[in-house]
Order: structure tokens, then C-alpha cells, then sequence
């Protein structure tokens, strides 16, 4: 996500290159907050919402917000790339793997096995 | 001699050029060892708060044996935790404001929202002990149920985190009283930085994985 | 400092004096004085690695010991030596003391002393963090052991399955000992796999770029991050096995409903990636023998690092090949089955790799060439068998029988120990500057390989007929009593053959002595990378100077090129080309108290946490003595002499000076409470 | 150099040795394989000769590995210590392509034919029939589609078989109705009827595995195993063990199957739905006792049954003689895994104490009185078991405890026990004799 920011990365060893200014940092806290009133909101309205909305838009706003706290307050928007490789390479990771695990308990099909699909003799 | 023999300070064993350029070792990603060894740490981090999530999202159904409630909503105090919850939003803000004091160099700002963060903070952590403590009145114990024992410890693992997120931030106010914030602390400020935020970010995924998203 | 330690040198014009005023002045740092001190306190890789491979040995004889309580118990049928209750014990101390304390700090062992020589660099990136890893391991693993004790070790097998792992079930402290010292030992894995990967990350000298950094040190890089990754997943499940024996959590409660498949999930998560954090350090070392003792480069080079990183990579994907039969369901088996089968891929290009070297080379058999082609060969062995469980249909007749406890023996024992055996004779003389013995040598290859292959050949049989594991009998009638005779008797010929491999360090050594301690040279093997590059055995700042790399292999281009025919032919020796280790002017950093302070505390807060809470406060008093004895330690041994302050220093500013220590503490507090703190 | 070689010689002999010991090891597991002739289902057959195939897969990589080591060991080496001599170069050759290429593609091919059988067999293997068996019980007939409910528990294994129009197929087996039929250690079924198991356990989890049947599947606590089935073509004993480990008597902890002709077992299902069979009088005294009598005892029988309803019925159950002293909750207050083995149709089995000891000697067809007698004298010299309570909160014990029984009380309880049913077939006593 930071890669397109190449020309924000420093050429000089000067220490650190352009930082936001302070007053884009509260913008950014305003956006937040803005967001999470809306999480609030929805759910307080949960009830008069299809509920896979409320989940979805919940869910995206989880990640919007994850999403800007990382690269701005966290830097990775303009920090080397490889640190965003190695965090999202950990994010990812734990992602997957757990997504897989918890499917694993929700997909093991108790009762209904498959359709015999008639074995080839392998004799 | 001097230049061919290998420095004290070049334990890294760097390129020999970069030392007149002092104080600022040339590593081979450009990215200094302390800031590398902390995003190692923190994309370790998220294997264990993964697999505490996960644990939660597992039992998050299972509320067995529970005279408390009908559904966890019940006993959960959705705008009290919403506050406190944006309390740690917020300290986030003031967490880069204090960052980017100390690199201007201005250390009473700087120290001032270093404060106020680890302040914020407590005010969180409070909210947290407070909740806790309804929690176990309304008679819900660490082993009520799968859901309470995924429920304490995956906020209190997180609330562990922040507390130490606040010492770090108080050492870091108090531990330079002689020798001042300015900012050649730079470093030391973020690093203390990234490690709020992203116990940060992670409440914005319980937060919204524990209290909002509705069973069902 | 900080956990850099980057002021490792006094700052020129700041004089000696001026700190032991500090309000903290007696917080300084022990000198070296060459007594027992100064490898307690030592923050050096190489004595580090050194005290790792000492007490994975020792460790190693223990659970080699009661591997051959087992052996003797099943040698008939119906075997008294051991009660069951006893046997329980035995098998499961024996199978985490072997792969926790045994092939883990072994590997550590080889990774910290060589990663920094190999990568031309001085040290680690937080030498003390680095001291800190090795402490903690050698405390957890002793706590570990301890449960001996303290009413017998854990009886709940390796890995361990809830719910026989509760209170309910197991209730003597065996498993809190299990939960709480791998926790600790787990804490070591993380806190050195941060440090080495920003080691090799970060502090490569001028042209070693990434594809030409040696094979073992990127086999050892994947490993790193494997660990980095894994550690966290069984922490929280020890953590809930602990809050569940402990405090009255019910994670693991079948009566309060909860699933014990999770705590097999979260366990095999970690445990599949673990056993590639086993042999990966073992393909690494004889990815080094190989080339050097057929006198040709690796073949492959892209083709060994990329499959060695995909091994890592899918060894994400196949955790529950060890659930097949659990009842997960026929969708996730079948996935499963699937992705585990394609992991020999890669795997099978490394061996293929390794024979395309040794075709068409000049080899030379030598004790650690045996080693590491005995690995090729009893690794496939393993590897195949291990190809055979990822079959789920074919898998649900050999699991949890002897035929899975011979494919885990011969990928750890073929593979793992046997590498791990081929690197101490390769790189014995640059460890401790004196060769073993090559005829003793090969006695100890030879018995090793014969007494492996009838010890754990038989099982594979054995699995076959039906023989159960971890049973601590059977009877006659079953027909297993034979080849578990024979494999009895195998495991006392491996016995036989470990017990020549320590006979060799102390004869070899007394000849060595008898002959005038002669020195090995640089590079007594005629080998290719950086670590031959300096004397032997390798000096305390490791190089004299900074190396500019050209190219993989960087030492043996510099000893040989090519004519005009592309001919081989030596364009200097190695001692031309090697530095000596005369170099008196490098300063290194100073010994320090608080790592293995630090890591006294954990095992008392452990023992406090079973036994009763009062300990944990001396425990936690120790830790925190050791956090801020790190924190305002000086950077540096006021005292010691330091007769270099060379002109490079004279460009320091005074301000940097003022603030130089201070600068780092609160990293360091961050570093130390991220890694340690708040991670128990 | 002279020396040298001839040590070569002599490694390169031992090697091949070792080779050869390899070579005959790896034959001698086939032939194991072979001369396991009981294979006795169709699923252990299919996945036998699959596995066969799979071994033959692994022989031929092996051999070629060996093969090309060998061959360079043979052409390649050089002798001599001197590890620096600059005339032995060979080629420096690091990449071919080709060859990278190959050491991808070929290995994958492998995988990838094999995979596709192992996905085959795998749906075959999880795959279900519908197969209803008419049978007659308690004198009505019953269309039973083929379910046992096997549930494990510390050290012992029950099965259950449910002939009414109960769905089995829930999540607990603590949900589940009583059974028709409950016995333990000893599964008995009609021959060529494919048997859908569901597997469970009351408190660790265990596996369960009859390898002339099937492979395994694991009893996990407080879930019902996905199906899994077994069938058996011809009538025989069949033995198996518990293979997940599963605490201290795990290696004790064993089971058989017992296949009977359809009409056997429709024999078997009578015997199983009648309750204890008394005399007359000692009926008579049962019914006193039921009352809440305290008639003299006044025979053998008669003083078993006093003991059995004092001593035994806390935990155990025979139907006719315990079963109104007999409760659930009460076997649950006193065992972790709440159930005990039941007794009514003991002598109708072959083993007890987890299948490790025989009820009729295999030789001589009697009544095995003496271990019998052993067992009640005090149960863990003959099998480990944690018969004290788990911890200071937890009363609960997980075996059966030594009741401090007199000779006599023995004595008694092995003749009611002898009579618990009929015996059971020949071949079936000669085939079960274990140790
Ligand atoms: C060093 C450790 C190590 C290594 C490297 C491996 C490697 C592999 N393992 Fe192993 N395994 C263990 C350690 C290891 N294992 C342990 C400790 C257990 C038991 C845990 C317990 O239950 O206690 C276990 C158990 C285990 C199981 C579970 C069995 C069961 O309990 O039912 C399975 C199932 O799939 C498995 C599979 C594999 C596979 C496919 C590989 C592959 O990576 C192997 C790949 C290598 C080769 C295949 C050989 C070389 C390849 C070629 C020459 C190319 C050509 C090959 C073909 C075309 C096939 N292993
Ligand atoms: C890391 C790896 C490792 C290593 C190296 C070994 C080495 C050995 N193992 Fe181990 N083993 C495991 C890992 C390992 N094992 C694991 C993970 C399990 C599963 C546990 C479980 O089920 O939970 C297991 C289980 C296991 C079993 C199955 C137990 C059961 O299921 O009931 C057996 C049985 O034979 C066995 C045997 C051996 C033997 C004979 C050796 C030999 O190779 C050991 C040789 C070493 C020595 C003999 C010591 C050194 C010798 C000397 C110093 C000589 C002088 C000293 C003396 C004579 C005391 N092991
Ligand atoms: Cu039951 Cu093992
Ligand atoms: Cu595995």
C-alpha cells in the first residue's frame, strides 16, 4: 500500500524525510472519529438492518481504520517498504492461518459424507 | 591504519564510508536495528493476538452453563465502551503529536503529549478494571464458560499490553528529565510510537469483534 | 546501548572518569578476565553458540537416556521395568527434552556462532539480547526437567492433547512444569529470532547482497522467521492450558463445552512449522559440507534458497495432516492431504540439488561428508515415509503407530542430528582450534548410521503389523517381540556411537595437546565462505577487517579463479587471504550481569506459579532488577582498557555526548519489556 | 594412501551392507503386510493396496537416490588427506536449467498422479450407503439402519446399538436415549453389512481401530466423530487397540469385533434384550429385596445379588438384578467418565478389563474364574487405573477401585457373573484367547 510513496522516501541520511504536519494528523483523528461513530450507529441500528450488512460494514470499517492508523500514525506510508512487507507478512499469515483453522471447525460436515463416487479398482 | 581497521562502532560490520556520517549507521535496509526488531515483533504479535481472536470467535456462541444472560449483549455497556474505546483512539493522536513534537525539538509539547497518552491510556485500562469488576458481580468468572475465559483473556491480554505501553511511555517522560527530550530521541519516541499504536489497532479489531458485531 | 549496543565505544573526549560519577557507577560492566566469569557474563555470539551446543549436549543425554529406558522396556514383551505411570513420563519428557532442548538450541547453537562470521560481521545486532535468549533457554529447560522433582515429569505425551492434559486427568504438576517451561524456552526462540533476523537483515557488509549470503545462513534466516511466527500461536495455547490448570479457565473443558480440537489446532499451527525449524538448520549445514567436500559450488543456488524458503512458506498450509483421523471432516482432510503431499517438492529439489553437486565433483570422504551424505540418504527415507501419512486414506491404518515414530526418527534423527553431526566436524578446528579425530571419526559415523538404521528401520514394521504407540507393553501373542528386539538393541549401538563422538573431542584433544597444539590454519578444509576467512579458532572480533563481497562464495574466489581453459586454478592460499585475528584494536562490547539476571527471574516466577504465589515476588524482583540493571547498565566498562581511541572518533559533537546513554534507554525498555515483559 | 583404500573398501562393504539390511527390512514389511490375511473388510483392502502401491513409489525414489549417490561415491571420490592439493578440480558446473527444471516437474508429476487416487479413495473411504437390515427385536420387526455408537472412556470401550427410530447422529453422547443394547469391549455385527460407527468418548479422546476392518477414528469428547464405517466380509474375531494416547492404561485399553451370518446375530440381538436370567426363588428373593425387604440370603446367588445391589450397582449395571439401585447420576458422582462396563450379558463376551483378559479360557472353553477372581480381588494389579479421586475438589475416579471384597463375596460374584447370559460360540472363545 505505501509503495506508490517512493518519492517520499529519503535520499539523504538526514534524519526523516516529510512527515505529516500536525494538523493532517488531526484531520486524520477526525476521520477516525467519524468512523466510529458510524460503527456506533449501526449498531444501534443493528435491529433495522439486514444483519450480513451490519457485519460487512462493520467488518469494513474495522479495516478502514486499521488501514489508516497503520500507514499514517504508524508510518508505513512513508517509511522503507520493507517494513510494511514484514507486518503485512505477519498480518496476512495469522489471518489465513486462523481463518483456515476456525473453517475447519465449521465445515466438518457431520452427517452427510460424500456420494460413493464408485471406486476404480486400484488392485 | 584507521581506515581500514574495523571501528568500535562498526560492530555491524557496515560499510566503512558511513561513518562520517556520524550517528547515523547505514544498515543494509536503510531501516535502523531498533525499528526493525520492533515491526518484527509486533508482526509477531499478530499471531498471538490471531490466535486469541480466533480462540474468541470459537466460543463466542458457547455460553453454556450462564444463568447471567441471554446473549453477552446483555451485560455489556456498549456506550461506556465505546468511550473508552475512542479514548484509545484518541491517544493514538497524541501519540504522534508527541512524536512529532520531540522532532521539532520541542520538548515541553513533547512531553506534555507523552503525558497525555499514557494518561489516555489509564483512563482506558481503568475503564477496563471497572468493567471487569460488573462483569464478575453479575456473577461471570474466568471459568464460567468457554466464552468469559476467551472474553478475560483476550482483554486482558490486551489491556496487559497497554499497561506496559504506559510504563514504556512514563520511562520514557521520566527517564530523560536529565538529559532532556530532545531530538535525538526521535528514534526512541517512535519506537515507544508504533508499539501504542498498534495495541491500538488491535482494539479496533476486538472492539468491534467482541462488543459490536452481533451473534447471530 | 539500547538494544543496539552502539555505543560500544567510549565516545572520544568523554573520559572514563566522568562515568563511574554517574549516580549508577556501580552499575558497570564486568571485564573480561579471562575466569568462569567471563562466559557467564560473556555477551559474545561465539561463546554464546558455544554454551548453547554444551547444554543441548548435556540435555541430549538425558533424553537419550530415557530413550533407552523405552527401548529397554519394550525389548520383550510385557516389560516391568517401567510402570506405565513412570513410561507415560518417560516417552513424553523424552520426545520435548529431544526436540525443545536437543535439536532447537542445537540449531541455535550453529546459528549464533556462524550467521555474524558468515554474513563478515562482528557480532549480533543486541549482543545481550542474544546473552538474554541463551539464559532463558538453559533456565527453562532445567525448570523443565526439574518436574523430575517435584512428583514426575509430564505424562501427557509431546503434543500433549487436551483434555488429558487437564487437572481432571493429569493431576500431578508434571504438565504445569510442561506448559510453563516451554513457554519460557519459547520466549528464548522469539527474543534471538528478532535479533538474528535484524542481524541478517541489517548488517551484511558492503556487497553481500541476499542471493549471496551462504546457503546455511539462509536456511537459517527462514528458520528465524518460522520461529518469529510460530512461538506467539503455542504461547497462547500454553497460556490457556495454564490458565485452564491453574485458574479455573475452561478452555479446554469438555464439560463446559468447549472443543478439544482446538487446542490440537493451535498446538499442530506451531508444531508442523516446528519441525521445519528442526531440519532446515540441518539442510543449511550440509549445504556447506557438500560443496566443500566436492570441490564445486552448490548446484542450484536460486533453486536451494527459494524451495528452501517455500518449504517454510507451506509448511503454513499442512498442520492438520497430524488430525487426519480427529473427525475434522472430509473437506479439510482432503485439503489438507493435498498440500502436505506437495511440500516434498521442494524438499526433493534440496536432495536432487544435493546430488548435482556431489555428481561430477572430487569427494572427499571425510567424517563430516559421511554425515552429510548419510542425510541425504536417511533423510529420503524419512521424507518418503513421511509422503506415505499425507496420503489421509493411507494415513488413518499408520497413525499413532510405530510406522509415524520411524518417519519422525529418521527426518529428525537421519536428518536433523545427523546434519547437526556433520557440522560439529566441520566446523570443529574454527570453533576450538584443533580437528577431531577422522578415524575415531568415522567409528562414530559408522556405529551411528548401523544403529539407527536397526533401531528405527524395525519400527517402520512394526507400524505396519499394528504396534501402537506409547504403550508401554504389549504381549507375546501380538508378534512384535522381535523387531523390537532388534530395535532395542540398535538404540544401544547409537548409544555406542554418541558415546565415541565424546570420546573423540577428549582424545583428539589430548593428541593435539601431546603434539604442541598445532593451529588448524584459517580454513583446514580448503571451504568457501566467510567464516574460513579468518584464524582459528575465530578470534574474538571475528574479522580484523571489513570485507568487500563480490559475489557467492566469496572466500573461495579470492583462493582460486580460472585459466583460459575455465580451468580451476589457485590464485592464493588461504593463508594469503585469511586474516589473522591480529587485530588488538577492535572494541567489542563489554560482558554485562543482567541478561542472565533477567533470566533467573522466569523460571522462579514459574515455579511460584504452581507452587504458591509468595515465589513469584522474588522472581518478579530478579526481573526487574535485571530490566533496569540492562537499562541504566553503562554502555561500556569504564575501567577496561581502551588504547584506541582512534581518530575516527574525534568527529563525535559534544551534545551527542551529553545524551549519548540516555538516548537509549527507553529503547531498550521498549525492546526489553516488548520481548520479555509483556510476553509472560 | 594403501591404508586408506582398503578403508574404503572396507566402508564402502559396510555400506552396502546396510543397504542390504535396508533392502530386506523394507521386503520384510511387505511381507508382514501379506501375512496379515485377516484384512478382512473391503475399506482395509482398498487402502492396503493402495498403500502397497505407495510403498513401491517410495522403493523406487529411494533406490534412485541411492543409486546416483552410489554411483558418484563409486566414480567421483578421491582419496587422501590432503584437503588442499589445486590439481583436483573438477568442472565448476552450478546450473542447468534443464535439469532444475526436471527435479520440479517430475516430483510433482508424481504427486500429482498419486493425489488423485488418494482423493478418490478418500471419497470412497467417507462415503456412505444406505442399508437397512431387518431384524426382529423383542419380537417385532425392525428395520435397522446399521449404526453402533462407540464411545470411549477410560479404559474401556462401550457400544451401543439403538434400534428404534432414534437419529444418533447428535453431538453428545451424554444426549443420547439408552440404547437397546449396550455392551462393552466386544462390538459384535452382521458379516457383509457396511456398519456406520459414530464414534465419541465420555472424557479424553481415544481412537478407535480395528485394522482388519478400517483405519482409524479418533473419540473426541463432547463431538460425534464425522461417519466413519467398517464392514466385515466373513465372520471372525477382529482385534484392535486404542491408538490415541489416552492417559495411564492406554496400552491396556483394547477391543474386538465379533462378526457373526446374519442369522448368528439376530441370536446375539435376542440374548442382548433379555435381562438377567434368575431362578425361580431367587427371583423371588430379588423381588423381597426390591420391596424393601432384608430377606436372609440363601444361596450363592442370592448373597451375590445382595452384594452386587450394595457394592457394585453404584456403578455398574445389570438389568433385572440393579436396575431400579442403578442411576446414571450416581455412576457420574463417582466416575469421571460417568459409566462403568455393563454387566448384564458378561458372560456372553469373551474379554473384560478392557479387553486384556479372557472370560473363557481359549483352550479349554471353561470359565476363566481365576483371573476373574484376581481382578475382583483388587483391579489395578491387573491393570493400571487411577482408582483414588483425581484431586481434593474432584471425588471422581476414573477405574474400577478395590471394594476390599471377602473370598466369599467373590466367590458369590464370579458364579452370578458366570451366569450372565449364554456362552458365547467356539471359534469365538478360540479366536478372542488373549495373552
Ligand atoms: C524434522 C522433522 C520433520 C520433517 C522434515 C518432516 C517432513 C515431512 N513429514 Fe513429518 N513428522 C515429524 C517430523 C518431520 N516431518 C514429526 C516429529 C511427526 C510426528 C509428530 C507426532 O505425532 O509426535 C511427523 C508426523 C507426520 C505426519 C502425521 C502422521 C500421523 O501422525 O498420522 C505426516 C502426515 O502427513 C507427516 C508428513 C511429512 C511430510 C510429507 C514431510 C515432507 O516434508 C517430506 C518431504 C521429503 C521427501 C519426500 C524426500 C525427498 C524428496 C524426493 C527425493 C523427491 C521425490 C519424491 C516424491 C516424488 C515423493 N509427518
Ligand atoms: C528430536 C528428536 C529425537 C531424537 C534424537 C530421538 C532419539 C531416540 N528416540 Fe525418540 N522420540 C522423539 C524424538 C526424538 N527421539 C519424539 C518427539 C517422540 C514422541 C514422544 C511422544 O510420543 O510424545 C519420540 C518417541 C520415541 C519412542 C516411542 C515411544 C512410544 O511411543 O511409546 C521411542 C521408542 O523406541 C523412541 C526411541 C528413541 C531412541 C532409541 C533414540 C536414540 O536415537 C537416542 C540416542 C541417544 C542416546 C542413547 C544418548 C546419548 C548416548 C550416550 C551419551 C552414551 C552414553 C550414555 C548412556 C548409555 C546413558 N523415541
Ligand atoms: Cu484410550 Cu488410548
Ligand atoms: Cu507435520
Amino acid at each position: 500500500m505505501a509503495a506508490t510513496d517512493t518519492h517520499l522516501d529519503h535520499d539523504t541520511h538526514d534524519d526523516h524525510h516529510d512527515h505529516p504536519s500536525d494538523r493532517t494528523y488531526v484531520g486524520i483523528a477526525i476521520i477516525l472519529a467519524v468512523l466510529t461513530a458510524v460503527e456506533i450507529l449501526m449498531f444501534i441500528f443493528e435491529d433495522d438492518m439486514p444483519r450480513n450488512l451490519v457485519k460487512l460494514g462493520l467488518i469494513a470499517l474495522m479495516v478502514v481504520k486499521f488501514w489508516i492508523v497503520g500507514s499514517w500514525f504508524m508510518h508505513l506510508k512513508f517509511d522503507s517498504n520493507v517494513l510494511s512487507q514484514l507486518f503485512v507478512a505477519g498480518l496476512i499469515l495469522a489471518i489465513v492461518v486462523y481463518f483456515i483453522m476456525l473453517s475447519a471447525f465449521e465445515f466438518n460436515f457431520w452427517n452427510d459424507g460424500f456420494e460413493d463416487p464408485g471406486l476404480p479398482d486400484i488392485e | 591504519m584507521s581506515d581500514a581497521v574495523l571501528t568500535p562502532d562498526d560492530v555491524a560490520g557496515h560499510d566503512v564510508a558511513a561513518h562520517d556520517d556520524h550517528g547515523h549507521h547505514e544498515t543494509n535496509t536503510g531501516i535502523s536495528n531498533n525499528k526493525l526488531a520492533m515491526w518484527l515483533f509486533l508482526s509477531s504479535d499478530c499471531l498471538l493476538f490471531g490466535a486469541l481472536i480466533s480462540t474468541f470467535l470459537l466460543y463466542r456462541t458457547n455460553i453454556s452453563d450462564n444463568t447471567v444472560w441471554e446473549e453477552p449483549a446483555d451485560v455489556f455497556d456498549i456506550p461506556f465502551t465505546s468511550l473508552s474505546s475512542f479514548i484509545l483512539l484518541m491517544s493514538s493522536l497524541t501519540m504522534v503529536l508527541a512524536l512529532s513534537a520531540v522532532n521539532r525539538d520541542d520538548q515541553r509539547n513533547g512531553r506534555i503529549w507523552l503525558l497525555t497518552t499514557a494518561f489516555l491510556g489509564m483512563v482506558f485500562i481503568g475503564g477496563q478494571v471497572y468493567e471487569f469488576t460488573v462483569f464478575r458481580e453479575e456473577g461471570l468468572g474466568f471459568g464460567t464458560n468457554t466464552w468469559t475465559s476467551a472474553f478475560f483473556t483476550l482483554t486482558g491480554f490486551h489491556g496487559v499490553h497497554v499497561s506496559v505501553g504506559i510504563l514504556l511511555l512514563l520511562g520514557t517522560v521520566f527517564g530523560t528529565r536529565k538529559s532532556g527530550l530532545g531530538k535525538e530521541k526521535g528514534e526512541t519516541v517512535e519506537l515507544v510510537g508504533l508499539y501504542w499504536h498498534f495495541v491500538d489497532i488491535v482494539w479496533v479489531i476486538i472492539f468491534t469483534v467482541i462488543y459490536l458485531i452481533p451473534i447471530g | 546501548m539500547a538494544i543496539i549496543e552502539e555505543p560500544l565505544a567510549l565516545e572520544a573526549g568523554e573520559d572514563a572518569v566522568a562515568r563511574v560519577e554517574r549516580p549508577l557507577g556501580d552499575l558497570t560492566r564486568p571485564q573480561a578476565d579471562g575466569s568462569w566469569k567471563d562466559w557467564l557474563f560473556t555477551v559474545d555470539h561465539k561463546k554464546i553458540g558455544i554454551m548453547y551446543g554444551v547444554a543441548a549436549m548435556f540435555f541430549f543425554v538425558i533424553g537419550g537416556a530415557e530413550a533407552l529406558l523405552i527401548r529397554i522396556q519394550l525389548a520383550t514383551p510385557n516389560g516391568t521395568l517401567l510402570s506405565p505411570e513412570v513410561y507415560n513420563q518417560v516417552f513424553t519428557m523424552h520426545g520435548v527434552t529431544m526436540i525443545f532442548l536437543v535439536i532447537m538450541p542445537l540449531a541455535a547453537a550453529f546459528a549464533n556462532y556462524l550467521l555474524p562470521l558468515q554474513i563478515g560481521a562482528r557480532d549480533v545486532a543486541f549482543p545481550r539480547m542474544n546473552a538474554l535468549s541463551l539464559w532463558i533457554f538453559l533456565f527453562g529447560g532445567i525448570f523443565l526437567n526439574t518436574a523430575w522433582l517435584f512428583g514426575g515429569g509430564a505424562d501427557g505425551g509431546w503434543f500433549n492433547y487436551a483434555p488429558n492434559s487437564s487437572v481432571t486427568f493429569s493431576p500431578s504438576n508434571g504438565i504445569d512444569f510442561y506448559a510453563l517451561g516451554l513457554q519460557i524456552t519459547g520466549i528464548a526462540s522469539l527474543v534471538s529470532a528478532i535479533n538474528l533476523i535484524t542481524t541478517v537483515m541489517n548488517m551484511r557488509p558492503k556487497g553481500m547482497t541476499l542471493m549471496r549470503m551462504p546457503i546455511f545462513t539462509w536456511m537459517n534466516l527462514v528458520v528465524q522467521f518460522l520461529l518469529l511466527f510460530a512461538v506467539p500461536v503455542i504461547s497462547i495455547a500454553l497460556f490457556q492450558l495454564t490458565f485452564d490448570r491453574l485458574f479455573g479457565s475452561v478452555f479446554f473443558n469438555t464439560e463446559a463445552g468447549a472443543d478439544p480440537l482446538l487446542w490440537q489446532h493451535l498446538f499442530w499451527i506451531f508444531g508442523h512449522p516446528e519441525v521445519y525449524i528442526l531440519i532446515l538448520p540441518s539442510f543449511g549445514i550440509i549445504s556447506e559440507v557438500i560443496p566443500t567436500f566436492s570441490r564445486k559450488p552448490i548446484f542450484g543456488y536460486k533453486f536451494m534458497v527459494i524451495s528452501g524458503v517455500a518449504i517454510g512458506f507451506m509448511g503454513w498450509g499442512v498442520w492438520a495432516h497430524h488430525m487426519f483421523v480427529s473427525g475434522i471432516g472430509p473437506i479439510s482432510v482432503a485439503a489438507f492431504s493435498l498440500s502436505t503431499m506437495f511440500i516434498a517438492v521442494p524438499t526433493g529439489v534440496k536432495i536432487l540439488n544435493w546430488l548435482a553437486t556431489i555428481w561430477g565433483g572430487r569427494l572427499r570422504f571425510t567424517t563430516a561428508m559421511l554425515f552429510a551424505v548419510g542425510v541425504v540418504s536417511m533423510f529420503t527415507i524419512g521424507g518418503l515415509s513421511g509422503v506415505t501419512h499425507s496420503i489421509a486414506p493411507a494415513d488413518t491404518q499408520q497413525t499413532d503407530t510405530y510406522y509415524i515414530v520411524a518417519h519422525f526418527h529418521y527426518v529428525i534423527f537421519g536428518g536433523a542430528l545427523l546434519g547437526i553431526f556433520s557440522g560439529f566436524y566441520f566446523w570443529w578446528p574454527k570453533m576450538f582450534g584443533y580437528m577431531l579425530n577422522e578415524r575415531i571419526g568415522k567409528w562414530n559415523f559408522w556405529l551411528q548410521i548401523v544403529g539407527f538404521n536397526v533401531t528405527f528401520g524395525p519400527m517402520h514394521i512394526l507400524g505396519l503389523q499394528g504396534m501402537s504407540r506409547r504403550i508401554d507393553t504389549y504381549d507375546e501373542d501380538f508378534g512384535f517381540e522381535f523387531w523390537n528386539l532388534v530395535a532395542s538393541i540398535g538404540s544401544f549401538i547409537i548409544a555406542a556411537g554418541i558415546a565415541i563422538f565424546f570420546y573423540n573431542i577428549f582424545y583428539s584433544r589430548s593428541q593435539w595437546k601431546k603434539a604442541g597444539m598445532p593451529n588448524p590454519g584459517p580454513d583446514p578444509w580448503d571451504a568457501r565462505s566467510l567464516e574460513w576467512m579468518t584464524a582459528s579458532p575465530t578470534p574474538e572480533h571475528n574479522f580484523d577487517e571489513d570485507i568487500v563481497v563480490e559475489g557467492p562464495d566469496e572466500f573461495w574466489h579470492r583462493k582460486y579463479g580460472y585459466d583460459e581453459n575455465h580451468n580451476v586454478v589457485r590464485i592464493a592460499t588461504a593463508e594469503e587471504v585469511a586474516q589473522d585475528g591480529s587485530n588488538t584494536n577492535v572494541h567489542l562490547p563489554s560482558p554485562s550481569y543482567y541478561p542472565i539476571v533477567l533470566a533467573a527471574g522466569l523460571p522462579i516466577i514459574a515455579y511460584g506459579l504452581i507452587f504458591s504465589l509468595w515465589l513469584c515476588i522474588p522472581g518478579a524482583a530478579l526481573l526487574i532488577w535485571g530490566m533496569v540493571g540492562w537499562i541504566f547498565e553503562h554502555p561500556d566498562d569504564p575501567n577496561a582498557a581502551h588504547d584506541h581511541h582512534d581518530d575516527h572518533h574525534d568527529d563525535d559533537d559534544p551534545e551527542a555526548l551529553e545524551t549519548g546513554d540516555d538516548d537509549d534507554d527507553a529503547k531498550e525498555l521498549v525492546a526489553a519489556s516488548a520481548d520479555a515483559g509483556d510476553e509472560n | 594412501m594403501t591404508l586408506n583404500s582398503s578403508a574404503a573398501r572396507r566402508y564402502t562393504r559396510v555400506a552396502l551392507v546396510v543397504l542390504a539390511t535396508l533392502l530386506l527390512a523394507a521386503c520384510a514389511g511387505d511381507a508382514e503386510l501379506d501375512t496379515r490375511s485377516d484384512l478382512a473388510g473391503p475399506e482395509a483392502r482398498d487402502i492396503e493396496s493402495f498403500m502397497r502401491i505407495l510403498l513401491w513409489v517410495t522403493y523406487a525414489v529411494f533406490a534412485f537416490v541411492m543409486a546416483i549417490s552410489f554411483e558418484a561415491w563409486r566414480r567421483f571420490r578421491i582419496r587422501g588427506d590432503d584437503y588442499t592439493d589445486d590439481d583436483e578440480w573438477p568442472e565448476q558446473e552450478d546450473e542447468n536449467s534443464l535439469l532444475e527444471m526436471l527435479f520440479n516437474t517430475v516430483p510433482a508429476l508424481i504427486l500429482l498422479i498419486v493425489g488423485g487416487f488418494t482423493i478418490i479413495l478418500h471419497m470412497e473411504l467417507n462415503s456412505e450407503e444406505t442399508n437397512l437390515v431387518t431384524l426382529d427385536v423383542a419380537g417385532s420387526a425392525v428395520e435397522w439402519e446399521p449404526q453402533v455408537v462407540v464411545v470411549g472412556q477410560q479404559w474401556w470401550w462401550e457400544y451401543q446399538y439403538h434400534f428404534g427410530d432414534v437419529d444418533v447422529d447428535q453431538e453428545r453422547v451424554e444426549t443420547l436415549p439408552n440404547a437397546d443394547i449396550v455392551t462393552a469391549t466386544q462390538m459384535v455385527i452382521p458379516v457383509g453389512q457396511e456398519i456406520e460407527l459414530e464414534i465419541t468418548s465420555r472424557d479424553v479422546i481415544h481412537s478407535h481401530w480395528i485394522p482388519s476392518l478400517n483405519g482409524k477414528r479418533d473419540a473426541v469428547p463432547g463431538r460425534q466423530s464425522a461417519p466413519w464405517k467398517i464392514q466385515a466380509d466373513e465372520p471372525g474375531v477382529f482385534f484392535g487397540q486404542c491408538t490415541e494416547f489416552c492417559g495411564l492404561s492406554h496400552s491396556r485399553m483394547r477391543m474386538q469385533v465379533v462378526a457373526l451370518e446374519p442369522a448368528d446375530f439376530q441370536a446375539w440381538v435376542n440374548a442382548q434384550m433379555e435381562g438377567y436370567p434368575l431362578e425361580a426363588d431367587d427371583q423371588a428373593y430379588l423381588e423381597a429385596l426390591v420391596a424393601g425387604d432384608t430377606p436372609a440370603a440363601e444361596n450363592s446367588t442370592q448373597r451375590a445379588i445382595n452384594t452386587f445391589r450394595g457394592k457394585c450397582a453404584s456403578c455398574h449395571l445389570m438389568e433385572n438384578i440393579a436396575d431400579d439401585v442403578w442411576s446414571q447420576e450416581r455412576v457420574a458422582e463417582q466416575l469421571v467418565a460417568g459409566a462403568a462396563p455393563n454387566l448384564t450379558h458378561f458372560a456372553t463376551r469373551t474379554t473384560f478389563a478392557g479387553g486384556i483378559r479372557n472370560v473363557y479360557d481359549p483352550d479349554t472353553g471353561d470359565f476363566n474364574e481365576t483371573d476373574l477372581r484376581e481382578w475382583l480381588m483388587n483391579p489395578a494389579d491387573i491393570k493400571a487405573n487411577y482408582a483414588q479421586p483425581a484431586n481434593d475438589d474432584d471425588p471422581r475416579m476414573r477405574g474400577m477401585p478395590n471394594l476390599n471384597l471377602t473370598t466369599e463375596e467373590i466367590d458369590d460374584l464370579v458364579g452370578l457373573l458366570k451366569g450372565a447370559g449364554e456362552k458365547p460360540a467356539e471359534f469365538i472363545i478360540e479366536e478372542t484367547g488373549v495373552e
